[in-house]
């Protein structure tokens, strides 16, 4: 195995790449795709009181074509789980996936010795990018989820973080 | 058609009888007994041999039921198989179950889709999870399981 | 898209060829409210068959009864139908009450009634900005989670859930409620009336959403018979089944409430009744606040529990119909099995027939009349 | 300053500014949907982007630009790549006749309105052929859709513009306008009732506003997207830039038809009360009303459901078409009774 070569120090296209980044962070368009009770809450994130759209992500487009990003929001299990990865297939790079809840993290409350029907995680099907644990998580952990994964795309956080009073 | 208990209890008394010869299994009550629906959430419980679900399907949609659920229980210890017909009404308060038991190594009955087409998914998904075959049933595929599931999840005896 | 090629049928021998095509809609359709997957044999964009194929969320709720005990499964009821979560907890826990012959305090079964109660208005609320979100219009949908919204503050301030309450515990409660629920219920059950005037002003006399809704889908009464459908769905053909008043349980029968019913059997007449069962369920609140009596709000429940053996039943209305657990024990303190026996499950099963000879989209705007969530219909 | 009179480079300038124009207009039409809906629906819209969310569009737009392009396999190549060009190239073209001033006007030519409306029908063919070559069956339903739809509405709407024709007597846009100088009420929504050309002429507006909601395939009769039956309609397999292109000619179409709708019933550039026109008020006066109307279509996008598909071929068969006939033959025969007299 030959060292790999770092290309960073050889072309730097730092700016380019920044407004690429910026651009994609703001524009996580997630496609249509409830599983289950997770969904609901997905819907609640995009309703008035959360309200996505501040993050130009509540462009929920039902192809896969078109969106960028996929939130899983329930449980995958075998029979579905051929569906969801044709459904990750068919989305058009870049992508991202967020694992919203604990169902689509690992399973969640379904997971026990013998059981027959659950995928104990979708990142065993494909990569996730973020996790947002939560029986279903709250539309505030779905926003930070995004916020989260706007920082992975651009390395730098949009909000300061809460500091917890000692 | 709003029927008594005193009528059901009439109607079901021709499927009582002595236990068809073809049944081998040993606890087999064919019986028809009214129960406290404060303690069991029923009124009418009826036990019938499984050639008779369909002839008390039919008594039962004469008299105006619904077809409320189909379900087996699988009581391994007697090596037999139950399935529980729920019906309700949808005017008055009088729930009916009727059971049937089959044996466990060869669990068939006939369907009752034609008289309730309803019965149609209840029995495909009681076959998906205990394997009992509904003779005359016109799909019987896996239904909740994969497309090529082969197993009966349900059954005590299932190992994943 | 998933087609296989051995679901499309063939074309009758001898013939030209068939002029149908199958449309697979789902398991992700925007319109599939979930994971509902229906292969539609299509004559142009006349159905000329729709068979829905479930179970792309079953997640084996029955045998998880099975292998725990009485108490660890109570979350899982919450799960099934996520909207109607406190009906869902209420009918498991009617039924091993029942069993166990637990004597429930009044003041927890008047709980019971109104959370219940404003579990029907939210997970009708859900229904009503799905459904039009089905029709194309998609700002209900946000003044629908808007008043939803409220309602998942109050019973958060409770149980400390938004969405899957575990609430009711056998012999009662798990908190009692506070003034701030009480006060924050009436103050929602005023702020709701002009709400739905408004919605009765704006969308339900829409004449696009009457146009699209009346005629469309008719199901009989005989049909919602044969197939076990309830719930709003035998109510919109003129049946007044419910059963809160059919077969009392908790203390309904205190309250003084109608049961809206509608003869017309289509899906103008499911999303009628949907609507004045919001009404009705107000009212319900407003008594059962006015008649709350104090004390606690737990029983006397032994410690572990075990049923004595036998099966027992326990039916209640939840906001898509007629849900019942069938539980059978055999002494022991795990169940011996749960049957539970959805509303949707019933609801979807006639849509085969019933949308027969139907347009594309009339048959997905009967298919939101029909009030779907699939992980009741998978379990 | 000579070159500026330069026929070439003037209609050079006049094309990169048309573009520039439909371009910023369907980014930030999109915005100002979103920011609208958020409005009507109660809550703030896109604002983080930039203060208020202005930096949006231009998130959106980098965002489709560096998309994977994808001919999904199996689709017709060239009619896959070739349906977003024609769907863009109609709306540009219509543009450089539309005069947004007495003299900002790329081309003031006699026929101004018979090409605007021989281009307007180019957009369905885009639409079908893009749902052809999808080789999605959501998309070959949509495609039928469009071209019954579209067949269905184009009679009513010739039938409106030929009634407006009767009244005003040429094709050329910038002569439509210049009849309707003075007050408001010599606009022709108007003029019509009074000098009793056409009495119905409001009616008539109603019918071409409903018309250019259907030809733009907007809500309520967005049967070509038709999100919630047909998942995205004719764009279900485009994504990236390609997606990008149908919706920004959605937006250009809208300006179009709006445009079309201030020049033939608002008087285009004039002035509503008499003074403030010129070179300067003019093209704000003309941006003024074509926004309103702009606004009016978002607001019934996000007021109303969908109309079924064969109520709306109803409404354009047993409504729209005897209606606008009528209106059509009411107004020749009071034309023909006023000169006889």
């Amino acid at each position: 195995m030959e060292s790999q070569v770092d290309t960073s120090k050889i072309v730097t296209f730092a700016k380019l790449e920044d407004v690429l980044a910026l651009g994609r962070a703001n524009s996580l368009w997630p496609l249509t795709f409830g599983l289950a009770c997770c969904a609901i809450e997905m819907m609640a994130t995009g309703m008035a009181r959360f309200d996505l759209s501040r993050f130009g992500a509540e462009v929920f487009r039902p192809s896969p074509r078109q969106a960028d990003l996929m939130i899983i929001a329930g449980t995958v299990n075998k029979k579905m789980a051929p569906a969801v990865k044709l459904l990750y297939d068919q989305m058009l790079e870049p992508k991202w996936v967020m694992a919203l809840g604990n169902c689509a993290i690992s399973g969640g409350p379904f997971v026990y010795p013998g059981q027959y029907a659950v995928i104990e995680g979708v990142d065993q099907l494909f990569p996730v990018d973020v996790y947002v644990p939560g029986c279903p998580p709250r539309p505030e952990a779905l926003i930070e989820g995004i916020l989260k994964l706007e920082e992975k795309l651009t390395g730098k956080r949009r909000f300061p973080v809460a500091k917890l009073k000692e | 058609m709003k029927p008594s208990i005193e009528q059901l209890t009439e109607a079901f008394s021709c499927l009582a009888g002595p236990v068809p010869a073809e049944v081998t299994a040993p606890s087999w009550p064919v019986a028809v007994y009214t129960v406290d629906a404060n303690l069991k959430g029923y009124h009418f419980d009826a036990a019938v041999s499984p050639a008779q679900v369909v002839t008390a399907a039919e008594i039962l949609d004469r008299f105006g039921f619904g077809l409320d659920a189909v379900t087996g229980v699988d009581w391994i210890a007697q090596n037999e198989m139950e399935v529980v017909y729920d019906y309700f009404h949808p005017e008055i308060n009088l729930r009916v179950v009727v059971r049937t038991r089959v044996p466990r190594a060869s669990p068939e009955l006939p369907t009752i889709s034609p008289v309730f087409p309803g019965a149609n998914w209840h029995e495909r998904e009681t076959h998906d999870f205990f394997g009992i075959r509904f003779l005359g049933h016109p799909n019987l595929t896996p239904f909740l399981l994969p497309e090529d599931a082969d197993f009966h999840p349900l059954r005590k005896d299932y190992q994943p | 898209m998933i087609v296989r090629k051995e679901s499309i049928p063939p074309g009758p021998s001898g013939e030209a060829p068939s002029e149908t095509f199958v449309l697979n809609l789902g398991p992700q359709h925007p319109a599939a409210h979930g994971v509902l997957r229906v292969l539609m044999t299509m004559d142009g964009e006349w159905i000329t068959k729709a068979e829905p194929v479930i179970g792309y969320i079953h997640r084996m709720h029955e045998k998880m009864g099975e292998n725990r005990t009485w108490a660890q499964f109570l979350p899982n009821t919450s799960r099934i139908d996520y909207l109607s979560a406190m009906h869902y907890t209420h009918a498991f826990v009617g039924a091993v009450e029942r069993a166990a012959k637990i004597e429930v305090p009044p003041r927890a079964e008047y709980v019971r009634v109104i959370t219940s109660e404003l579990n029907r208005i939210a997970s009708h609320m859900v229904w009503w900005g799905a459904m039009l979100a089905d029709l194309g219009g998609l700002t209900p949908f946000l003044y629908a989670f808007d008043d939803r919204e409220l309602i998942l503050d109050l019973l958060e301030g409770i149980c400390g859930a938004r969405l899957t309450y575990c609430y009711y515990r056998f012999g009662g409660l798990c908190n009692d409620i506070d003034d701030d629920f009480v006060q924050g219920t009436r103050a929602f059950v005023k702020h709701m009336p002009p709400r739905l005037k408004m919605y009765r002003d704006l969308v339900t006399d829409n004449i696009i959403l009457r146009k699209r809704l009346t005629g469309i889908g008719p199901i009989s009464a005989e049909m919602c018979r044969k197939y076990g459908a309830t719930g709003p769905v035998i109510r919109g053909s003129g049946v007044a089944y419910d059963v809160r008043k059919i077969e009392p349980y908790s203390v309904y029968p205190q309250f003084d409430f109608k049961i809206p019913t509608y003869p017309e059997c289509d899906s103008m007449a499911r999303y009628l009744v949907r609507m004045d069962e919001m009404e009705q369920s107000l009212r319900i609140i407003e008594q059962a606040l006015d008649q709350l009596p104090a004390g606690p709000v737990m029983g006397k429940v032994p410690r572990v529990l075990k049923l004595p053996p036998g099966d027992y039943c326990y039916a209640v209305e939840a906001a898509r119909g007629r849900f019942m657990v069938r539980i059978v024990s055999d002494g022991k303190d795990t169940p011996y099995r749960v049957k539970l026996r959805t509303p949707s499950f019933s609801n979807l099963s006639l849509y085969e027939e019933a949308s027969k000879g139907m347009i594309l989209p009339d048959a997905l705007a009967m298919m939101g009349s029909l009030d779907l969530v699939i992980p009741d219909i998978d379990r | 300053m000579r070159f500026l009179s330069l026929e070439p480079i003037r209609i050079l300038l006049y094309l990169v500014g048309i573009c520039a124009f439909v371009g910023a207009n369907a980014a930030y039409l999109v915005l100002a949907e979103r920011k609208i809906a958020g409005r009507i629906q109660r809550r703030p819209g896109p604002n983080e982007a930039g203060y208020g969310g202005w930096l949006q569009p231009v998130a959106d737009g980098i965002k489709l630009l560096v998309k994977q392009v994808m001919v999904p396999p199996g689709t017709d190549g060239l009619l896959y790549r070739l349906a977003p060009l024609m769907v863009m190239a109609p709306p540009l073209i219509c543009l450089a006749v539309v005069p947004f001033g007495e003299d900002l006007v790329a081309r003031n030519i006699n026929v101004g309105l018979l090409l605007v409306f021989s281009l307007g029908s180019v957009n369905v063919m885009a639409l079908m052929l893009g749902g052809w070559a999808s080789r999605n069956k959501y998309s070959v339903i949509s495609a039928a859709r469009v071209v019954s739809q579209n067949v269905a509405y184009e009679i009513p709407m010739l039938l409106v513009v030929i009634t407006m024709l009767l009244a005003t007597g040429t094709l050329n846009l910038n002569e439509i306008i210049r009849q309707q100088a003075g007050w408001f009420w010599h606009w022709n929504i108007l003029r019509g009732i009074w000098t009793l050309t056409n009495p119905l002429i409001p009616v008539t507006f109603v019918i071409f506003f409903i018309c250019m909601l259907a030809e733009t395939n907007r809500a309520p009769f967005d049967m070509a997207e038709a999100e919630s039956e047909l998942v995205a309609g004719a764009f279900t397999e485009y994504g990236g830039m390609g997606f990008g292109v149908f919706f920004m000619a959605e937006y250009a179409n809208i300006v179009v038809g709006c445009s079309l709708a201030t020049v033939l019933f608002f008087g285009g550039w004039q002035s509503p009360i008499g003074i403030l026109s010129g070179p300067i008020w003019g093209p704000l006066w003309f941006l003024g009303k074509m926004y309103a109307l702009i606004f009016v279509v978002i607001w019934i996008r996000w007021t109303f459901p969908r109309t079924q598909f064969y109520g709306l071929l109803n409404l354009s068969w047993k409504i729209l078409i005897p209606l606008s006939l009528f209106t059509l033959l009411l107004s020749g025969a009071l034309i023909t009774l006023t000169k006889l007299l």
